[in-house]
């Protein structure tokens, strides 16, 4: 369904991604693993479309190529993300940001549909829609960020680092609902330094390491990788 | 060696008046005068990026000055008197902008100076019951050129001492990043206060000599906030990281000015402001910017052939 | 005797709201520090002064023909000269300075236009200008309308920006203009929009003051610092803040003038202003900057 | 002795606590590290030492004197240094200029020739000798962390707090920059260090602290916390304990 | 592209540059064709509005028509020249008011300068006409200062009075009224904190007083005020007959708007500048009728009748009837005193406009000490005119409406 190929991205002289090339099949779920500053972040700006990469990388979507096209259009071909730090409406209630989320005009029909879902699965933004976004705790904010990206009935969901900042329970409350997402057909990617928490809902990981892919493979042989194990705890863990 | 060309740079300067006639020397008074302004007030919004509509305040406190105490004691102490002054308020109006940033400054300080004018004007009016004063001071055109120009040169050359000594370092260092220089050890509050001081004791100056020239001062003269204006517009021109860039704002648009004002005097609006839009188009880095930008391209040719 | 003075203030500082609104929406949604806004302002009052005594068109009716324009005109200005500028620029820092020196000369242009096409002359006409008790206090008839409509205004864009969904997109920009993309948001669209919103508040403004001010070719750069003084009080694109601020400026004028001093009166905006500022600096109803 | 001492620090942003009754205290010439999750308030820690930001409640004490109620700038002078998670180079200035940025302005400063020549030592052992002409926009990614560095030390401290310096770097560049820190440590500086890049912790660090949520986890010798199941749990998720 | 679009801004400022140094090349009296004659008035900025009524119509105006009579004789030249106009604008600012006159004297090396509007603008001018040697013809400036400022500069003249001229004229008519019984003693002063309202006022505060009148009310207000609610609201309650205004244009007619829509309707309504103005009547409607001012003209003077027509067809409005006809009388003045001396000497013209009597459409006027001594102090709307009701030497042209008629509520 998507497909990056040998993508660089350069920041002034730092060159944050080097020749990376990902690919994610309808319905699936990918991780992309990572220590801090390996590249992450950056890859999924490119697929966003909020960065644009060095010539000769490219990005087709539904085999559609859509490199270069403004960050804007990306929620309308069917692709969401949630970037680092959420990014949501903080001034805005919750209402309002999942409204916002619907902006997209394929989306705009569903959006009482989409609603429902949203609320059945975080239930806790049912009861605090009137809220402004700014004022709720870590773990709310990140399911208004969940929640405002499906509300544009994406094909594939993109999630920066989603459980950054939360205390465990959060954390697995979060996956729980990741896992009840996947299961209803959308793609998901997903970048994480939760590595058991995320590889737990994934069928395909990547790990990056310095701006490069540097293995990949099924949840389970990534789980059992001893490379990802180093890229996180150092070596004897 | 080097030292030398500013002195001769200065010395030809001075000489102007005894060679030309009334109205070039008004046009290098007029030069002169917003060339200082520029400078100073370049001296502490460009390395802060602060954008300061204050200038017209101390401008005009120092023109109030000297129309005050014109007749009570020697110009020379007049003068010193403005300066005094100049920094006393400075240090008032530093230390209440100290927690304001981006526009809420800017619009601060345009408003201080409304005060400022506000201020005056009650008081004349109240207490001592005339608005406008009268210089009749012994000054020729000549001398407000001469003393302008001393002032420019004194200016010029606090700048270049500022930019090569540590509280210049310091205010770039908070200019770029405030939170790494207060880690560095930096007095934020102190540095920008001595800065913002230092360029309002060079306008309130601009202001004081320029008084005897216009012989009758009221607050809608000297507390005109087109001052303001145009002197942020000329610094931002030419550059207000820079040297020369002020002054090198100031000129071409004061002459620009002129031009358009003798040629075009009913059309003189329209045509100055499509310019500005245009210069805003073209030299987005000021005037100074665009030079290095040029030259640094001939010499590219240069080198390649 | 109070009574009266406030009510008087709040008529007065209806009309300050009334010319802050449009700016406020521009500089918050499409970050311009617009100073050709007041320019805009008087040539919607010279507008209105044109339609009215050339073909006697009620200025309730120009409302209609002028507000368009306004927002048109502004919807060009921000196509073809802001945007550029916006897109070009890597920060907010810079845009802020490009837009203070191009709007500086679209302050030119418009005031040269209107001076070559009506000279600098104070210009006036008289509309409505007949007393209405209001509770024993008597205003003029065209100010009570001008409040009327600064209210209306205000509730009208209230509404717009809190109960649709298009009001909700010009908040998310301002709110947060980096993740507006996120959701499919045109930035520069909505920019634009909002820009050609306030300018079409500006030249409703304008029609409104022509009503009882006498204005002049020359008079924008006044109503553009009002404004801005509104504005920034208030709380950079803050709709309620700039209400506030402009209702408190108008009675604070109205009390100082009643009861202390009226050559007072505008050092003691300023003042105000001034100590809002210190006290605090992101405004009445702005957000702290961290 | 005890250099560093937070007793009782309470860090709020309006409703959310970001660090929650932190205690702990830092012994001359010990390297630490402070560990934790993304978001576990390390950073927020790390602010309030060096005065970035205010504490909410509880205070900070520097060689037995309270420094929580000073600003940074009052506390650098007093000896405490830092590097920031996010690169903060000043981008209008050289190399060299960075630096001297920092000997200019530190308790006793150094300025003309003088800081010239520090200048060439500092630079010089964090691996960017001969480069102070050029513009710190221009630097690479790992050359903008060693400036970074070198301005930190160039204010002679006797607490450097590196947040996250590693991260980012390639195996090669870890490297050297582990080396460049043990080198420090030698020096008998005190440093507090957060990092997730876990190799370069058990290589630098005696002792580790680790948060979580605001609050501390754990305390102790950088092996046995590294072997805490409740650490584990923290960075890897439950299962993997 | 950019560096040509540079490359020739900066070209354009290179050509201005050297037109500018070309112009100074000293032409020869031989050679002329006309008499050149000199302005820099206000275009834009505060003071446009002013010297878009009063002064910028009235130099068109005496262009055009001494330019329709031929042009002046120069007798000792023996040729009879028609007017060449250079203006400048001075943007309101007095730095630029000061240097386009030395521009002119130096430059352009015009035979004659005309003043800017306002006192502010003539009186910074002063010393450098006096330095050039140009006589200044101030028609808009007001100054108790002129017996001085005479003595500084020789060549200058004052043409408007000063505010005691008109404070006494109006307190004299007061005065008179109240002795009459027409109205009481009671009187509320407002001023314009700028330089216009704060002489008249300074003038006008002891005059009251010293005629016995009790002042209830007498403050200033800021320039730029566009709320006058407050201040007639307070007024209002204090009972007086006579509510003097000495403001300026805006605020004379928000005043006279906020006086009818408060119904405050004073047997004696005065304002200031801008009472006189052809557009006062539009504003204020019906209720223009009897209101009083400074300035006015003589209703019955044909010369006058004759100048309102000229100036209503070449500039599209009226003239004011305060400032506008002394402007153009000072313009005159001047004319006639070029034809008098025969030549383009300044000096001999100065002491002519100084000495002589001329003719003009205010009459026959000789200057007293440099200053125009004869002045229509108090006027009011009358039938459409604004009609002089006291002169500080004539006799008034009409007697005053008291009460003035009551407000006519707008429809």
């Amino acid at each position: 369904m998507l497909e990056l190929t040998n993508t660089a991205l350069r920041y002034g002289k730092h060159l944050a991604l080097h020749g990376v090339g990902i690919s994610i099949a309808p319905a699936e779920t990918v991780v992309v693993l990572g220590a801090n500053g390996a590249g992450k972040s950056s890859l999924l700006k490119v697929l966003g479309g909020l960065v644009c990469p060095e010539p000769g990388a490219g990005l087709t979507f539904e085999g559609k190529a859509i490199l270069g096209r403004p960050a804007h259009d990306f929620p309308e071909l069917g692709i969401a993300l949630v970037p680092e730090g959420r990014g949501i409406f903080g001034d805005l209630t919750v209402a309002e940001n999942l409204q916002l989320g619907a902006h997209p005009p394929h989306a705009r029909p569903h959006e009482k549909r989409q609603r429902d879902l949203v609320l059945d699965l975080f239930p806790r933004l049912a009861e605090r829609q009137g809220q402004i976004a700014r004022t709720m705790s870590g773990g709310e904010q990140q399911m208004v960020a969940i929640g405002r990206a499906l509300m544009s009935c994406p094909k594939l969901l993109m999630l920066d680092e989603p459980s950054l900042g939360l205390a465990p329970i959060v954390t697995s409350e979060l996956f729980t609902a990741l896992g009840r997402i996947s299961a209803t057909g959308i793609a998901m990617l997903v970048v994480e330094q939760n590595v058991k928490a995320s590889l737990a809902i994934a069928q395909r990981g990547y790990l990056m390491e310095a701006g490069r892919i540097t293995g990949a493979g099924t949840a389970d042989s990534l789980r059992a990788d001893p490379a990802v194990q180093r890229a996180f705890l150092g070596a004897v863990a | 060696m080097i030292f030398l060309i500013p002195l001769l740079a200065l010395a030809a300067l001075a000489a102007v008046p005894f060679f030309v006639g009334a109205y070039p020397l008004g046009l290098g008074i007029g030069i002169l005068g917003y060339g200082v302004l520029a400078t100073a007030w370049a001296l502490f919004s460009g390395p802060t990026r602060y954008i300061s509509l204050a200038t017209v305040a101390f401008f005009g406190i120092g023109a109030y000055t000297v129309a005050v105490l014109a007749d009570l004691m020697p110009y020379p102490l007049v003068l010193l008197c403005a300066a005094l002054i100049g920094l006393v308020v400075a240090l008032l109006v530093g230390l209440a902008t100290l927690r304001l940033a981006g526009i809420y400054f800017v619009i601060f300080t345009f408003g201080l100076a409304e005060l400022a004018r506000q201020l005056v004007t009650y008081y004349e009016v109240n207490v001592t019951r005339t608005l406008g004063r009268y210089v009749f001071l012994p000054i020729g055109p000549e001398h407000i050129y001469w003393q302008l120009l001393g002032l420019l040169a004194v200016t010029l050359a606090l700048a270049f001492w500022i930019s090569r000594a540590k509280i210049g370092l310091a205010l770039r260092v908070i200019g770029d990043d405030p939170v790494v220089a207060s880690h560095l050890g930096i007095g934020i509050t102190r540095t920008k206060l001595a800065l913002f001081s230092l360029s309002a004791v060079v306008m309130t100056l601009a202001g004081a000599i320029q008084a005897p020239r216009w012989t009758y001062i009221e607050p809608s003269i000297v507390f005109n906030p087109t001052v303001s204006f145009l002197t942020v517009i000329m610094a931002l021109l030419g550059g207000p990281n820079r040297l020369f860039g002020p002054l090198l704002g100031a000129v071409p648009l004061f002459l620009l000015f002129e031009w358009l004002s003798a040629n075009f005097p009913n059309h003189y609006s329209i045509i100055l402001g499509l310019l500005f839009i245009a210069i805003v188009f073209l030299l987005p880095n000021g005037v100074l910017a665009a030079w290095d930008k040029l030259t640094a391209r001939f010499k590219n040719n240069e080198a390649r052939a | 005797m109070l009574f009266s003075a406030i009510l008087t203030g709040l008529v007065l500082g209806g009309t300050y709201a009334l010319i802050a609104m449009g700016l406020t929406l521009q500089y918050g949604v499409a970050r311009i520090m617009n100073l050709a806004y007041g320019d805009l302002i008087i040539a919607g009052s010279f507008g209105a002064m044109l339609l009215f005594t050339a073909a006697g068109l009620n200025p309730l009716i120009a409302l209609f023909i002028i507000v368009p324009l306004g927002f048109a005109l502004s919807w060009l200005v921000y196509a073809l000269m802001l945007q550029p500028l916006a897109r070009r620029s890597p920060n907010r820092d810079r845009l802020e300075g490009d837009s203070i020196l191009a709007t500086f000369g679209l302050l030119f242009v418009i005031q040269g236009v209107a001076l070559v096409l009506f000279g600098a002359n104070y210009q006036s006409y008289s509309f409505l200008a007949v007393p209405i008790d209001v509770l024993g206090t008597t205003i003029a008839a065209n100010r009570l309308l001008a409040f009327a409509l600064a209210v209306l205004f205000g509730v009208g864009l209230w509404l717009l920006l809190t109960r649709t969904r298009f009001g909700t997109v010009i908040r998310a920009v301002a709110a947060n203009p980096g993740s507006a993309p996120l959701v499919g948001i045109n930035v520069d669209h909505v920019a634009r929009l909002a820009f050609a919103l306030g300018g079409g508040l500006a030249a409703a403004g304008g029609v409104v003051v022509s009503m009882y001010l006498t204005f002049s070719a020359t008079m924008g750069v006044i109503f553009t610092m009002k404004a801005l003084i509104v504005v920034i009080m208030g709380g950079v694109g803050n709709l309620l803040g700039a209400l506030a601020a402009g209702l408190i400026l108008g009675v604070v004028e109205t009390l100082v003038s009643s009861f202390i001093d009226p050559g007072l009166t505008l050092a003691a905006t300023y003042l105000i202003f001034l100590a809002v500022l210190v006290v605090r600096p992101q405004g009445l109803f702005g957000k702290a900057a961290r | 002795m005890s250099l560093l001492t937070l007793s009782n620090v309470t860090k709020r942003f309006g409703g959310l606590t970001a660090v929650n009754d932190l205690s702990f205290t830092l012994t001359a010439g010990e390297t630490v590290g402070l560990l934790g999750p993304n978001g576990s308030g390390k950073t927020t820690a790390l602010n309030m030492i060096s005065g970035y930001l205010p504490v909410t409640s509880g205070s900070i004490a520097l060689d037995g004197t309270t420094i929580s109620t000073l600003g940074p700038e009052r506390i650098a002078h007093r000896g405490v240094a830092r590097t920031f998670q996010l690169v903060r180079a000043l981008p209008s200035l050289t190399v060299g200029e960075n630096v001297l940025a920092a000997l200019a302005f530190r308790k006793d400063p150094l300025w003309g020739s003088k800081a010239e020549a520090k200048i060439e030592n500092l630079l010089a052992d964090v691996g960017l000798a001969g480069r102070q002409q050029e513009q710190a926009s221009n630097l690479t990614y790992i050359d903008l962390k060693r400036m970074e560095l070198a301005r930190a030390l160039a204010t002679e401290p006797k607490l450097l707090l590196l947040d996250e310096w590693l991260a980012g770097l390639n195996p090669t560049e870890l490297r050297a920059g582990i080396d460049l820190i043990t080198r420090l440590r030698q020096s008998g500086i005190t440093i507090l260090l957060v990092e997730h890049v876990m190799d370069a912790v058990r290589a630098l660090c005696t002792r580790c602290i680790v948060m979580n949520t605001g609050s501390r986890l754990a305390d102790g010798p950088t092996a046995d916390v590294l072997a805490d199941k409740s650490v584990i749990r923290a960075y890897l998720g439950d299962d993997h304990a | 592209m950019t560096t040509l679009s540079r490359r020739t801004l900066l070209q354009a400022m290179g050509t201005g540059a050297l037109a500018t140094a070309l112009a100074s090349l000293p032409t020869f009296a031989q050679d002329r064709t006309a008499i050149r004659i000199g302005y820099a008035v206000s275009k834009t900025g505060a003071n446009a509005g002013g010297a878009g009524i009063s002064t910028i119509p009235n130099y068109l105006l005496w262009v055009d028509d001494v330019n329709k009579a031929g042009g002046l004789e120069l007798s000792k030249l023996g040729v009879t020249l028609k007017l060449e106009v250079t203006e400048y604008d001075d943007r309101s600012s007095a730095e630029e008011t000061v240097r386009a006159i030395e521009r002119l004297a130096t430059q352009d090396n015009v035979d004659f300068i005309l003043p800017s509007w306002g006192t502010g603008s003539n009186l910074a001018a002063g010393p450098t006409f006096d330095r050039f040697g140009f006589p200044q013809l101030a028609g808009t400036a007001v100054t108790d200062m002129a017996p001085q400022l005479v003595q500084r500069w020789k060549n200058s003249f004052w043409f408007l009075g000063g505010g005691h001229d008109y404070a006494n004229a109006l307190v004299d008519l007061l005065v008179k009224q109240r002795d009459a019984g027409a109205i009481n003693n009671k009187v509320a002063i407002a001023s314009v904190a700028d330089g216009f309202g704060i002489d008249l006022s300074k003038a006008a505060t002891p005059a009251f007083q010293a005629a016995g009148f009790e002042l209830v009310y007498d403050k200033t207000y800021p320039l730029g005020t566009s709320d006058f609610a407050p201040i007639i609201n307070e007024v209002s309650g204090l009972g007086v007959d006579t509510f003097v205004a000495f403001s300026y244009p805006p605020d004379t007619f928000a005043l006279t708007q906020q006086a009818v829509v408060a119904n405050f309707s004073p047997k004696i309504f005065y304002l200031g500048v801008g009472t006189a103005f052809p557009i006062y009547p539009n504003v204020a409607g019906p209720n223009h009728n009897g209101v009083m001012g400074v300035g006015g003209i003589d209703p019955d003077s044909e010369a006058i009748a004759a100048y309102f027509e000229r100036h209503t067809a070449l500039v599209g409005q009226a003239p004011d009837s305060w400032a506008s006809a002394v402007t153009y009388a000072s313009l005159e003045i001047l004319g006639q005193a070029i034809t008098r001396v025969g030549d383009l000497d300044k000096s001999a013209v100065a002491a002519e406009i100084a000495s002589g009597e001329f003719d003009t459409i205010l009459g026959k006027v000789k200057l007293v000490d440099n200053q125009l001594r004869a002045l229509w102090t108090v006027g009011q709307w009358q039938d459409g005119k604004f009609v002089g009701l006291a002169h500080t030497e004539g006799k008034a042209a009409r007697e005053p409406v008291v009460p003035k008629p009551a407000w006519v509520p707008a429809s």
